[in-house]
Order: C-alpha cells, then sequence, then structure tokens
C-alpha cells in the first residue's frame, strides 16, 4: 500500500516536472525541473530495487550533467522573449502529437497486457544489485567498459578543444611540438654579470635576452 | 613476358601515370616520364600487333585469373582481330598527345600528362577485356580522366561540356549494366562475353538487351540523335583531349557495336537494321549538312567526325537477308582506325592555329598559308584526307563501306556517298577560308609555323594516314579472321 | 499493486511530454536538449523496468551505457552550443543557416 | 630495261622527283628543282616511247598485280598495271605534253612566288595522270582519278591569295566530286555483280550480266553501270551540266590549263569510257546519254567562247566544246577516233594554252583580248604557232584537228544511219560547232594579234611586247610540229582501230563499216573539198574577219539578239544554279537542321529539358530542405512517430 502510495506520488512529481521543462519560460527553472525529474525518477528506480544505476543518476546526471546544464544557461545571455516566439502557436500541434504518442503506446500495452507484477524481493537476494552488475560489467562486458572509459575521455577532450580560444590574447595553452624541440641550452643560460654595476649605458643586447 | 603482354600494355601507363602525380613539382620530369611511359605502352601494343596471328579464330595472348569468385568474375584479357588495331591506335595516339602537349600544357602538366596516361591504360583495358564486368569498369573508369581534362583544361565553358559529356555517357552506360546482368543471370553465372555468344534468347529479351546496349554504344560512338555532347565537349576540350575524344573513345561505341550487340543479339539486330540503317543515314547526310554552316573549327570537325562515324553503324548492319556484308564490315572497322588517325591530325591542326592566335572562329584566320607553309602543306593533306581522297587513310574506309552498300541497296550508297560532296564541302571550305586567301587578323600576321614537337606529331599522323591508304592490307589482314567470327555469329539465330 | 504497466505507462507519458517539448520549444536550443535528456530517461526508465521485473541484467548494463554515452554527448552537445553562441552571439536556431544552400 | 622495272620506272620518275622538290624545294633553288623534275619528266618520256615501241612494234604487253592492297573475304584486291596499246598511246601524250609544259614553266613562272611548288605539283600531277592511265583496276584508276583531282585543285588554287583562285579551286574539287559519286556507285555496282574490280576479269564477266536489271527497277544493270561511271567522266571532262568548273579554273597558271585542264586530266573520262568500251558497247542507252551530254558541250557551250574576252577563256570554252566532240564519237561507239581525237586535241589545245600564256607573258598578265591586238609583228613565234593551233582546231585540212574532227562527223553519221537514239542530235551538233568553234578561234587570233594596237591605252606599261624567252617558245615549235602532222600519221591506224586493238573495242556497226572502206590521209583531204564541213570551218575563219573588220558591227548584232545575249552571258544560268541555288540551299538545310534540329529540338528540348525537369522538381523539393536544426528535428520526430504507428498497426494486424 505504501508502495503505490509512493508511486503515484513520485510518477506526478516525475510528470508535473517534465511537463514544467518544456513549458518554463525562463531556461534556468527548466533545468531545475530537470533536476526534479531526475531526482523523482531516481526515487522511482529504487523503488525498483536498482539501487546501483538510481545513485549513478544522481550523482552523473543531476551533479554533473545538471550542473552543465546550469552553467551553461547561467553563463550565455540568452534573449527569453525570442526563444519562447511561437511557443503557443506550436501547442495544439505539440500536444496533438504528444497525444498521438501516448495514445499510440497506451494502445500496445493494453493489447498486450504485462501478467508479470512481482517485484523482486530484496531480502530474498542474497547478493546486493551494484554485486551483481559489477560481476557481469567487470567480466563479460570488460571491453565495452573499456569503450565506455574512452568515449567520456572523448567528451571530455572534444569539450576542452571545442570551447579553447587560441587567438584570445591571455589564453594559456601549450605548444607541444615547441616544447617537444626544445634543448636544454634554451632552458637554461649562463650569465657572466659583473657584481658591480657599471654606470655606463646598458646593452640592449643583455636586455632581450632577459 | 608474352604471356603477360596485355596486362603489361594495359598498366603500364597507368602506374607511369600515378608516378608522373608525384613529380608534379618537376614539370620537365613529368613530361619525360610521361613520354617514356607512352612510349614503352607503344611500343608492347606494336608487339602485341606485330606477335598476333592473323590466321588463327580464337582470342590470343590470353590471361585469365579470379578477380571477384563469388560473382565469377575473372581479370580475363585477350584480343581478336577487333580488338588489337584499336589497342595500337590507343597507344599512339596518346603518345602523340603527349608529345603534342609538350610546349602547350603550362597548367598542372604533372597531372595532365599522367590524366592521359591513366585514360589510355583504361581504354586498352576496355579493348582487352573478355569479362563483361571488367570491360564495364574499364569502360566507366574511362570517364573519369576524360572529364577532369575537359573540366579542367578545357575553355570557357568546359564545366557545362564536361558534365554533358559525363551524364550523357553514363546514362548510356548503365542500361548495358543492366542487361550485362540480365545476361549474366541466363548464361549459367558467367560474364564471359564469349560465353553470352551461346546464349539462347528470345526475341523480346533480345530487343530490349538490344536497346539497353544500344544507348549505352549509340552515345558513344555517337549517333543522330544522341550525339549532341559531342560538337559542346570537342571545342571546350583541350587539343590533345579532343584528339583522344574523337580518335579513340568514338571508337569504343563502334568496338562495343561489334563486340556485343551483333553477335549477341542477333536476331534483334537483324530485325531493328532498317531503323539503325535510317539513323546512320541521316547521321552521315544531316550531320554533313550541319557540318557546313559550322563557324567554329572545332565544332566543324566534331560534326564531322559523327558524320564518319555514321559510316561505321551503317556498315554494321548491313543485310542482306540473313548475311552480312563483309565489305561493309571490315570498311567499318578500317574506318574507325582510319578517322581514329585523321581525327586527331585535324584537331591537332586545329590545335596548333588555337595555340597561336586562341579563336576557333573560323572567320578570325585566313591567309594562314603565307606564314605557316609547312603546317598548310600538313592541313591540306588532313584534310583531303577527311574528305576521303583515295591514297589517304580516309578514302578505305568510306570505299568497302560503300562498296558494301551497294550490294544491300544503292539508294544506301548513294546517301552515304554523299558524304564524298559534303565532306569535301565542309572541310575544304574551311580550309580555304582559315589558310588560303589575304590575311585580314593581325595576329595571323604574326603566326610562326610548327615547332619541333608539333612538327613530329603532325609528320607521324601524316605517315600512318598515307600509309593505311595505300597499303591497307597491313591493317586489313590482321582483322580478317576476327571479322568473320563476328559475322559468323551475327548470322546465326539465337530463337530457341 | 503497482505492476509494471504502471511504470510502463509513466515512461510512456515522459515520453509524449519530452515530443512535446522538442515542438513547443522549436527555437530554444537548451530546452530541445533538455528534452532529449528527458525522452532518453523515458527510454532507460522503460529498460529498467523491464530489467527489473524479468530479473534480467542485460536491461541495467544497456541503461549503463547509455548514460555514460549520454552524459559524453551533452558535455559534447553543450560545448558546441558555447562555441556556437561565441560566434553568432545567439543560440537561436534560426540563425544557424551556414550550411544552407 | 625491261618489263616490270621499265614500268615501274615511268610512274615512280615523276613521284620521286615531286617528292624530293616538294620536301626540300626551297631549299634546293629554282635551278636544281626545275632540272629535278623535268629529269624525271624526261625519264617517263623516253621510257613512253619505249613503251610505245614495244606495244607497238613488238606487241609485248603487260598485265599483272603490284602488291595486295586489300583483302575482303575471298576477294582480294592487287594494285597492277596494265600496258597495253591505249596505255601505250595514253603515255605517250601524257608525258609529251608534261614535259614540253614542264619545260615552258621555267620561263612562264620565272618570277613567281613558289615556283618550286608549282614544280613539284606538275610533276605529281604527271604521276598520278600516269597511275590513272595504267591501271588495271577500277580502285586505282579511281586513285589517279582523284589524285589528278587533287593537283588540280592545288593548282588551280596556286595563288592562293587571290579570292577568285580559291574560289574556282573550292568549285572545281565539289562538282568533280558529284561526278565521282556516281563513279564510285557504278564501281560498286561493278563489284557488286562482277565480283572483281580488274578489268579484264570484269569484261569476262559481262556477257552474264546482260539479263540482270536493278533490284526493284527495271533498268539493265548495265545501262546502270556505264551512266554512272559516265557521271564521274562527266565531273571530270566537264560534260554538261557539270561542266562550271572548267572556264573557272582558268584562275591557275597558264601551264597548268594547257597540261590538265586541256590536254591530260579532262581527258581522263574520254580515256575511261574507251578504256571500258567492251562495257559501252553493250548499252545502247548509255552511248545515247553520252551522245546528248556531249552534243551539248559541243555546241551550246562552244557558242559561249564567242562572247568570251578573257583569252583563256575563250580557249577554255573551246575546250569544253573539243571535250564535247570526243564524247560524241564515244556515244557514237567509236572510241578509238574519240582517242585520236584526244591525241591530236592534247597537242593543239596544249598548244594554244602555252601560246595564250606566251601572250599573257608579254602583255605582263594582261589577259583581256580587248586590250591586245596587233601584236603578230611583236611575237612572231607566238603568232605563227598559235596560227598552226588555230587552223588545227578549227579542223582546216590538212591540220591535225581535221582528220580527227571529220573522223567524228563521219562516226556520228554512221551512228545516225545505224539508228542509235540521239544520233541525229549528234550530227546536227558536230556540223553545227565545226562553223563555232572557226569563229571563236578566230575570233581570237584576229584580236589578239591583228587589228589597231590596244594595249598601250591601259597605261601600265610603255615598252613594246616581246616575244618570249626561248624556253617559252621552244615548247611552241615543239607542240605545233605533232599539231601539223600527227593527223597525217594517226588516220589510218585510228580509223581501223589498229593502234589500239585488244584494248579498245569499236562498236559492231564501225567495225564493220571501215573494214570495207579504207581511209588515207591524201584522199580525205581531197575528198574533204566535196563535203560541208570544211566550208562550214572557212565560213567561220570569214565570219570572225568580218566583225573584226567592220567596227561596231559586232555592238549592233549583239543588240539585236540581246534577249540571247544575256543567256550567253549568264552561261545559261548555269552558275548561277550552282551558287545561287544549289550552294545556298544546302547552308540553309544545314543552318535549319543545326538551329532547329540539333540545338532546338535535341539539346533544347531533350537534352537541356530533361534537365530543367529535373531542376524543376528539385526547386520544389529543395523547400523541404530548409537548413535549420529545429526542422531536420521535427521532421525526425514525426518520422519516428509515423514508424511508431506502423508499429502498433501491425499489432492490431497480427
Amino acid at each position: 500500500m505504501l508502495t503505490s502510495v509512493l508511486f503515484y506520488v513520485f510518477a506526478f512529481i516525475l510528470v508535473f516536472s517534465a511537463i514544467s521543462v518544456v513549458t518554463a519560460k525562463n531556461p534556468v527553472h527548466a533545468v531545475l525541473f530537470l533536476v526534479l525529474a531526475f531526482v523523482t525518477s531516481s526515487c522511482l528506480w529504487l523503488m525498483l530495487n536498482v539501487e546501483f544505476l538510481a545513485l549513478i543518476l544522481i550523482v552523473v546526471y543531476v551533479g554533473a550533467v545538471m550542473v552543465l546544464f546550469l552553467f551553461v544557461v547561467m553563463m550565455l545571455d540568452i534573449d527569453v522573449e525570442t526563444m519562447r516566439k511561437g511557443f503557443w502557436k506550436n501547442l495544439p500541434l505539440a500536444i496533438m502529437l504528444g497525444i498521438i504518442v501516448l495514445v499510440e503506446m497506451l494502445v500496445v500495452l493494453i493489447n498486450k497486457p504485462m501478467v508479470i507484477n512481482n517485484i523482486p524481493d530484496l531480502a530474498n537476494s542474497s547478493i546486493s544489485n551494484a554485486n551483481q552488475l559489477g560481476w557481469v560489467l567487470y567480466t563479460q562486458y570488460s571491453y565495452p567498459v573499456e569503450l565506455a572509459s574512452l568515449i567520456l575521455l572523448l567528451g571530455l577532450v572534444a569539450a576542452v578543444a571545442l570551447t579553447l580560444r587560441k587567438s584570445e590574447k591571455n589564453a594559456k595553452y601549450q605548444n607541444i611540438s615547441k616544447q617537444v624541440a626544445a634543448k636544454a641550452s634554451e632552458r637554461f643560460e649562463m650569465l657572466n654579470m659583473p657584481s658591480e654595476r657599471e654606470i655606463i649605458e646598458e646593452d640592449p643586447q643583455e636586455g632581450d635576452k632577459k | 613476358m608474352m604471356q603477360y603482354l596485355l596486362s603489361l600494355t594495359i598498366w603500364t601507363p597507368i602506374i607511369t601515370g600515378v608516378l608522373v602525380l608525384f613529380a608534379s613539382r618537376n614539370d620537365c620530369l613529368a613530361r619525360y616520364l610521361a613520354l617514356v611511359g607512352a612510349l614503352i605502352a607503344t611500343i608492347l601494343s606494336l608487339v602485341v600487333f606485330i606477335n598476333f596471328d592473323s590466321t588463327i579464330s580464337p582470342l590470343q595472348f590470353v590471361e585469365h585469373v579470379e578477380w571477384i569468385p563469388s560473382l565469377n568474375i575473372f581479370y580475363s584479357l585477350g584480343v581478336d582481330g577487333i580488338a588489337m588495331p584499336f589497342l595500337f591506335l590507343n597507344n599512339f595516339i596518346t603518345l602523340l598527345v603527349i608529345i603534342a602537349g609538350w610546349k602547350v600544357i603550362k597548367y598542372k602538366v604533372a597531372f595532365y600528362n599522367s590524366m592521359f596516361l591513366v585514360m589510355t591504360g583504361f581504354i586498352s583495358g576496355a579493348f582487352c577485356a573478355v569479362d563483361a564486368m571488367l570491360f564495364y569498369v574499364f569502360f566507366e573508369a574511362m570517364l573519369i580522366p576524360m572529364y577532369l581534362i575537359i573540366g579542367v583544361w578545357g575553355s570557357s565553358n568546359r564545366v557545362y561540356a564536361a558534365i554533358k559529356f559525363f551524364l550523357y555517357t553514363l546514362l548510356g552506360s548503365l542500361l548495358m549494366l543492366i542487361a550485362l546482368i540480365y545476361l549474366y543471370n541466363v548464361s549459367n553465372k558467367t560474364f564471359n562475353i564469349f560465353m553470352f555468344y551461346h546464349t539462347q534468347l528470345a526475341m523480346l529479351p533480345q530487343i530490349l538487351i538490344f536497346i539497353a546496349f544500344f544507348f549505352s554504344f549509340a552515345v558513344k560512338v555517337p549517333m543522330w540523335p544522341v550525339h549532341t555532347w559531342l560538337p559542346d565537349a570537342h571545342p571546350e576540350a583541350p587539343t590533345g583531349g579532343s584528339m583522344v575524344l574523337a580518335a579513340i573513345t568514338l571508337k569504343l561505341g563502334g568496338y562495343g557495336f561489334f563486340r556485343f550487340i551483333l553477335p549477341i543479339v542477333p536476331d534483334a539486330s537483324r530485325l531493328l537494321s532498317g531503323f539503325m540503317i535510317t539513323l546512320s543515314l541521316i547521321a552521315i547526310v544531316y550531320i554533313g549538312l550541319v557540318a557546313v554552316v559550322q563557324k567554329d573549327m572545332k565544332k566543324l570537325v566534331a560534326y564531322s567526325s559523327i558524320s564518319h562515324m555514321g559510316f561505321v553503324t551503317l556498315a554494321c548492319f548491313m543485310f542482306v537477308g540473313n548475311n552480312l556484308n563483309a565489305w561493309a564490315m571490315q570498311g567499318a572497322i578500317v574506318q574507325m582506325i582510319s578517322h581514329g588517325f585523321i581525327s586527331a591530325a585535324m584537331f591537332m591542326c586545329i590545335g596548333v592555329m588555337y595555340d597561336r592566335i586562341h579563336s576557333r572562329n573560323i572567320a578570325d584566320y585566313g591567309g594562314v598559308a603565307s606564314k605557316m607553309p609547312i603546317f598548310a602543306t600538313f592541313f591540306m593533306l588532313f584534310s583531303m584526307a577527311n574528305s576521303g581522297l583515295p591514297g589517304t587513310s580516309g578514302f578505305v574506309g568510306e570505299f568497302m563501306v560503300i562498296m558494301g552498300a551497294v550490294q544491300t541497296n544503292l539508294i544506301y550508297a548513294a546517301l552515304a556517298g554523299l558524304t564524298l560532296i559534303l565532306g569535301a564541302g565542309y572541310t575544304l571550305w574551311m580550309y580555304k577560308r582559315t589558310i588560303f586567301g589575304v590575311i585580314t587578323n593581325p595576329h595571323v600576321a604574326d603566326m610562326k609555323d610548327v615547332n619541333i614537337s608539333e612538327f613530329l606529331v603532325l609528320l607521324l599522323l601524316g605517315i600512318a594516314v598515307i600509309y593505311m591508304g595505300v597499303y591497307p592490307e597491313v591493317f586489313v589482314a590482321k582483322m580478317q579472321v576476327g571479322v568473320r567470327d563476328v559475322m559468323h555469329y551475327a548470322m546465326q539465330s539465337k530463337l530457341k | 499493486m503497482i505492476g509494471m504497466n504502471h511504470y510502463l505507462v509513466l515512461s510512456a507519458i515522459l515520453f509524449a511530454v519530452s515530443v512535446m517539448g522538442i515542438f513547443l520549444n522549436r527555437k530554444n536550443i537548451i530546452v530541445v536538449l533538455m528534452s532529449i535528456e528527458l525522452m532518453l530517461l523515458a527510454v532507460n526508465f522503460n529498460f529498467i523496468t523491464f530489467s527489473s521485473f524479468l530479473h534480467n541484467l542485460a536491461g541495467q548494463i544497456f541503461v549503463f551505457f547509455t548514460l555514460t554515452v549520454a552524459a559524453a554527448e551533452s558535455a559534447i552537445g553543450l560545448a558546441i552550443l558555447i562555441v556556437l553562441f561565441r560566434n553568432l552571439r545567439s543560440i537561436n536556431v534560426q540563425d544557424m543557416d551556414k550550411l544552407k544552400y | 630495261m625491261v618489263g616490270i622495272s621499265l614500268y615501274l620506272t615511268i610512274i615512280l620518275a615523276p613521284l620521286v622527283a615531286s617528292i624530293i622538290v616538294g620536301l626540300l624545294g626551297v631549299r634546293l633553288g629554282k635551278r636544281a628543282s626545275h632540272s629535278l623534275t623535268i629529269l624525271g619528266v624526261l625519264i617517263a618520256t623516253v621510257c613512253s616511247y619505249i613503251v610505245l615501241y614495244k606495244v607497238q612494234i613488238q606487241h609485248v604487253q603487260y598485265n599483272g598485280p603490284l602488291y595486295t592492297w586489300l583483302t575482303v573475304g575471298s576477294q582480294r584486291f592487287s594494285i597492277g598495271i596494265l600496258v597495253d596499246t591505249l596505255t601505250s598511246i595514253m603515255l605517250v601524250v601524257v608525258t609529251s605534253v608534261s614535259l614540253m609544259v614542264h619545260i615552258y614553266t621555267i620561263g612562264y613562272m620565272a618570277h613567281e612566288e613558289g615556283y618550286e611548288r608549282f614544280f613539284s605539283y606538275i610533276s605529281l600531277f604527271t604521276f598520278m595522270m600516269i597511275v590513272l592511265v595504267m591501271s588495271n583496276n577500277f580502285v586505282q584508276l579511281f586513285f589517279g582519278w582523284e589524285g589528278v583531282g587533287l593537283v588540280s585543285y592545288l593548282l588551280i588554287g596556286f595563288y592562293y591569295k587571290k579570292e577568285s583562285a580559291i574560289f574556282a579551286n573550292l568549285k572545281a574539287f565539289l562538282i568533280n566530286r558529284i561526278g565521282d559519286l556516281g563513279f564510285l556507285l557504278g564501281i560498286g555496282l561493278v563489284l557488286a555483280y562482277c565480283g572483281s574490280l580488274n578489268y579484264d576479269e570484269v569484261f569476262s564477266k559481262l556477257s552474264s550480266l546482260s539479263t540482270i536489271v536493278l533490284p526493284g527497277t527495271n533498268w539493265s544493270i548495265t545501262t546502270v553501270i556505264c551512266i554512272l561511271l559516265f557521271v564521274g567522266a562527266m565531273g571530270k571532262s566537264a560534260q554538261f551540266p557539270l561542266h562550271v568548273w572548267l572556264p573557272d579554273s582558268m584562275e591557275g597558271p597558264t601551264p597548268i590549263s594547257a597540261l590538265i585542264h586541256a590536254a591530260t586530266m579532262v581527258t581522263a573520262g574520254i580515256f575511261m569510257v574507251a578504256r571500258l568500251s567492251p562495257m559501252y558497247n553493250l548499252s545502247h542507252t548509255a552511248l545515247s546519254v553520252i551522245i546528248y551530254a556531249g552534243g551539248v558541250n559541243c555546241f551550246f557551250l562552244g557558242i559561249l567562247g564567242v562572247i568570251q574576252t578573257d583569252i583563256k577563256r575563250v580557249v577554255a570554252y573551246s575546250t569544253l566544246s573539243q571535250l564535247g566532240y570526243m564524247a560524241v564519237a564515244l556515244g557514237c561507239g567509236s572510241y578509238s577516233i574519240a582517242i585520236f581525237h584526244l591525241m591530236t586535241h592534247a597537242f593543239f589545245k596544249g598548244l594554244l594554252f602555252l601560246a595564250a600564256g606566251s601572250v599573257i607573258l608579254a602583255m605582263h598578265h594582261e589577259q583581256d583580248m580587248r586590250k591586245m591586238g596587233g601584236l603578230a609583228k611583236y611575237m612572231p613565234i607566238t603568232y605563227i604557232t598559235m596560227l598552226i593551233g588555230s587552223l588545227a582546231l578549227a579542223g582546216i585540212p590538212p591540220f591535225a584537228g581535221f582528220f580527227s574532227k571529220d573522223m567524228i562527223i563521219s562516226s556520228a553519221r554512221l551512228a545516225y544511219d545505224n539508228g542509235l537514239p540521239g544520233g541525229a542530235f549528234a550530227v546536227f551538233t558536230v556540223y553545227a560547232s565545226v562553223f563555232i568553234t572557226a569563229l571563236y578561234s578566230f575570233r581570237l587570233i584576229f584580236m589578239t594579234f591583228h587589228g589597231k594596237e590596244r594595249f598601250h591605252h591601259n597605261g601600265h606599261h610603255h615598252s613594246s611586247p616581246k616575244e618570249s624567252p626561248w624556253v617559252v617558245t621552244l615548247p611552241l615549235v615543239l607542240m605545233a610540229i605533232p599539231s601539223i602532222i600527227i593527223g597525217w600519221l594517226g588516220l589510218e591506224v585510228f580509223t581501223s582501230g589498229e593502234i589500239l586493238q585488244s584494248s579498245v573495242f569499236n562498236i559492231s556497226w564501225y567495225t564493220r563499216h571501215f573494214a570495207e572502206e579504207i581511209l588515207t590521209p591524201i584522199k580525205m583531204v581531197e575528198e574533204s573539198f566535196l563535203e560541208l564541213p570544211v566550208y562550214f570551218a572557212l565560213a567561220g575563219i570569214v565570219v570572225a574577219y568580218v566583225f573584226h573588220k567592220v567596227d561596231g558591227l559586232s555592238a549592233k548584232f549583239v543588240k539585236l539578239i540581246h534577249p540571247v545575249y544575256v543567256v550567253l552571258e549568264r552561261k545559261y544560268f548555269m552558275d548561277d544554279l550552282y551558287i545561287n541555288v544549289f550552294a545556298p540551299f544546302g547552308r540553309g538545310v544545314g543552318k535549319f537542321l543545326w538551329t532547329i534540329g540539333d540545338m532546338l529540338l535535341i539539346d533544347g528540348l531533350v537534352v537541356n529539358g530533361s534537365a530543367k525537369v529535373v531542376g524543376g522538381y528539385s526547386k520544389i523539393f529543395r523547400k523541404l530542405q530548409s537548413g535549420y536544426v529545429n526542422s531536420y528535428a521535427t521532421f525526425m520526430v514525426l518520422g519516428v512517430i509515423i514508424l511508431l504507428t506502423f508499429c502498433t498497426s501491425l499489432i492490431f494486424s497480427s
């Protein structure tokens, strides 16, 4: 009974926040609603005994991706009014299409009713969900995991590379070929300086070397 | 060595062509490298020519290597009496083109020479291919270099011409691919052209195959009314491109009639021979008249090419009852080879004039003879050859075809013979307006006579034209048996 | 009793809402991106549901990878968005017509 | 030298000389050039006389192949040599006249540009003509036939900067090509029905042809072949209506007018018909056609010579007229007489041209007779030789032309008596032409050599005209001699056909007639004064004299017959027909086909039209490709929805 109530509460929050995401005037609000949607769905996943992924969703999505979104939205100077143009014009079409999609999916569900209703019992399971996943991921799916890590790395590098501005004056970036080609003599130079400075004018070349 | 002679002939220019590309920094090196490649290929094809046994009937210099086993496609080469002369013609003309472009081409020299070498290899491949798919690959691959040659080194309207050329020819050959796949399915999953000769076919498929092949080869020849790409391509192409286009690529169309249409669909050929003869006669007379009024020299010669190639298609379908005519059939091949020399020479001559004052317009010339006597002499020779003067190669083919046509129908012969008058009319009228007369254009007054490379090209072509006119037997003897075999297949019914 | 169908219906609704989102905010590329995230969530929901009810781990594994890819995707997508904004001073989709003939 | 090497020497000597001079002429210089070519022709001439001796006295004949030219199926075609009586006669005529012309050219062309080129051309011409004459098959005949046409083209256009010359040479070549088409078709029919192109093999199969008709018609195949071949001869021998090129060909230098357009090339058609006499004997229809063509030439074109003022054109029209005589002789079946006239004509007409050239040289290339007059006392040799030539041409006994022309008249009457269709026309034209011939040739003599000296008026030159150098007059004298005597020598042998035995076969009634009647020159001269022709000729001379002496008579006469005069002046409108009707018609059709057929229909409608249709559709569908990411996204989602609908419908159907 409790689970039913909880499900309906979460489900309601989820649908509400999803609708808010797509209708919110302010993109910042939209992002925040999206965070809410992720959190509630994470809760729903927990109810399905999928703790590992639920946590991942919170950590990765809410903690990383959504922060990124929020950061971008706040950083960019977005003209909200022009963005909203055509919102009302598109609304009927959008609702219609949404209903069509929904109806079609429901039709499928109604025509092929699923009779499996037993949620796996957590107490009966000797091994935790995270443990189970770990066993499979690091044995059977070890190569895809490696691949996934590479994709993440790529995403990381790509994001940096894309947003890096070489043309900007104070941007700091490495010139690798220059670094590699450097010799010891260029790094370290012995200067023979007189202990006492003479009062005659400075040698301009020496000034350059500094 | 002898065993792989055909492969060597095909791949030497292609490989040299690719090597030439690497020499793109050094124009001089590129030229010499290209010359060496073309020379080796010409010598190889000459070896093929000399070692070809004109008395035995099957293919010679055969090579047979698996290529795509799952589809039963072979890298299979061989030449008979019909293909062999073209092999030589092709390499010979390319050699001349390389020499002709020696001083004229200054823009992307290596690329230019490379394209011609690669194209030669592809064309040789098409002539040597025994496997239909191999033929198709070479046949299509050849378009690419030609497209680039027109598109890169052409004159003002080159892009239109290049695209028109490409689309026209591609459209035709796609139909051929369908026909080939059909033939593959009905003849025990083989692409061997000579196996197709033995495939029994009902009338309807024969007609459909005929139409498919017809579009592919008629565009190449080109026959009326699918000829309009040629008068557009020629004026835009550089001299070398025009030479190869007129001298060799058109011949692939005529070759297709001999290699594919007549032996594979003999009954349809017989049925549609009236149609083909009509188109050919239209090509000869109509195009001849059109050529008379051209103002652009290259267009004029392009139209004259169409008119001359009309003889080839006319000759292919000279059925008397069920029998083909040996005179006409051999005449067609002689006509093609001779036209290869003559049209190359005509375009070379026009190129020589074009290089000096950059105009193809007949009206811009006049009085060239007094400034370029040596050139005028050569041009006279080739003009006369183009109008079919006995003693030049131009006569032999026309003569043989007309002799054959008389045996079918005197009217056909008379209409075809009108080219004697029209051909002389447009060629010599052009000659009169460009070479004779007083100099009116100040640029003409500054023209200098031919330089050494031009002289060499004209001389070689002149020797070829006269040699073939005085002693055609040397070519004719080689093709005797090949033509006989084609006639043999073309005269048998394939209906079940 | 909450059965499988409940979850599936929920995910269907989520999906439909995200489809609506794409149509509603055709001009605002950020919201479009967010709608796509929502759509992915709906799909993941389905996977999780089936995995859980059918006692099969494959669904969860799939979700694991989907999450990975989606994270990378949104990172790159946002990076592109920033570059676009820098160059165009706008993220209006209508302004992105450089490739239009 | 014997046999084949002798014949090859005749053929190749001029060719070798021509090629050497042609390629290296400018380096060799004038002297070496003309020496070399004259040497070549001299060798050929000497050898020709040896051949004549061998053939006529020792009866050595030759017919054999040189090399295989072409093999088609089982048919083999060889380039070969035929030396028989006809060949030997023609060889002598060709090489002798050619030699004279070569020598003459040294003087005539001395100061012309392209001296070496000219010698190379005329040597090449000699080679081609020899090939034509010595061939033993149709292909080689055609080679020589076109070859002489080529050189004629080159030589008419020798002054290639002169618009009229390059117009004339193109015209000559094209008109000849019309004839060649007929000729080629004739050869084709010969090949198709006889299976060979060698004369002897063709002749041996002639008898089997008599019953065959051309498919689809009821024309006898022999007649069709003969007429088609004669069409070729009409082109080359300038028979009506393909004669229009010959007067214009006078644009070329005078020596070639003498060599090509009087003595040798234009007689090739006559030679060809005579060579094929066994074939022509089988078709009386073809003979009639020849008579009509020849008759028109002989009389109607002869008349045009009377009104010409250009000295060379007068001679040119007389050539047309004389060619008509020869054709009439052929048409009457007396081929040997045609060859006889061909030979005498070659000498006296060559002489006339060369003499005219001498006059032109003296007048500094002025050709208008109205600006001459009274030249007799300045140029005695030229005058006398030209007078001899004119007397021969007019057919005054005992000059050469008299005998041959009289024999043509006799054979025409014979043909009429034997009921050959067109016989009456032949008789009328040959008689009438005797008068015309004498009229125009003496009009030329009087206008040029007698009367007032009109050449001072045009102010170009003040010195009086001088006799030409010896290289010019020597050939005149050498040609004048045969113009007098060759008739005496040839009459009997040609009349009986003895000299041409086994190569030319006269028609049956002719042979029968002259087997009974033996003619000797003395007897013929005596008898001639009892017959009309001589009086016609004398009348012509008298009329010419009267018109010359009485001032203003010709002007009055012209006024009297004004409409006729206009027709004559426009040359029966034949030139207009070709230049203003046929040529523009051809060009018009060409232009129409090009602009309407090629450019508008094929290129515009089909080729570019299809491209436009594709382009039009693309223009519509391009609208969907807006380039906006959001519209793509929309379409993608729409696609997803459609797919979803499809999947859903699958559930219902199953």
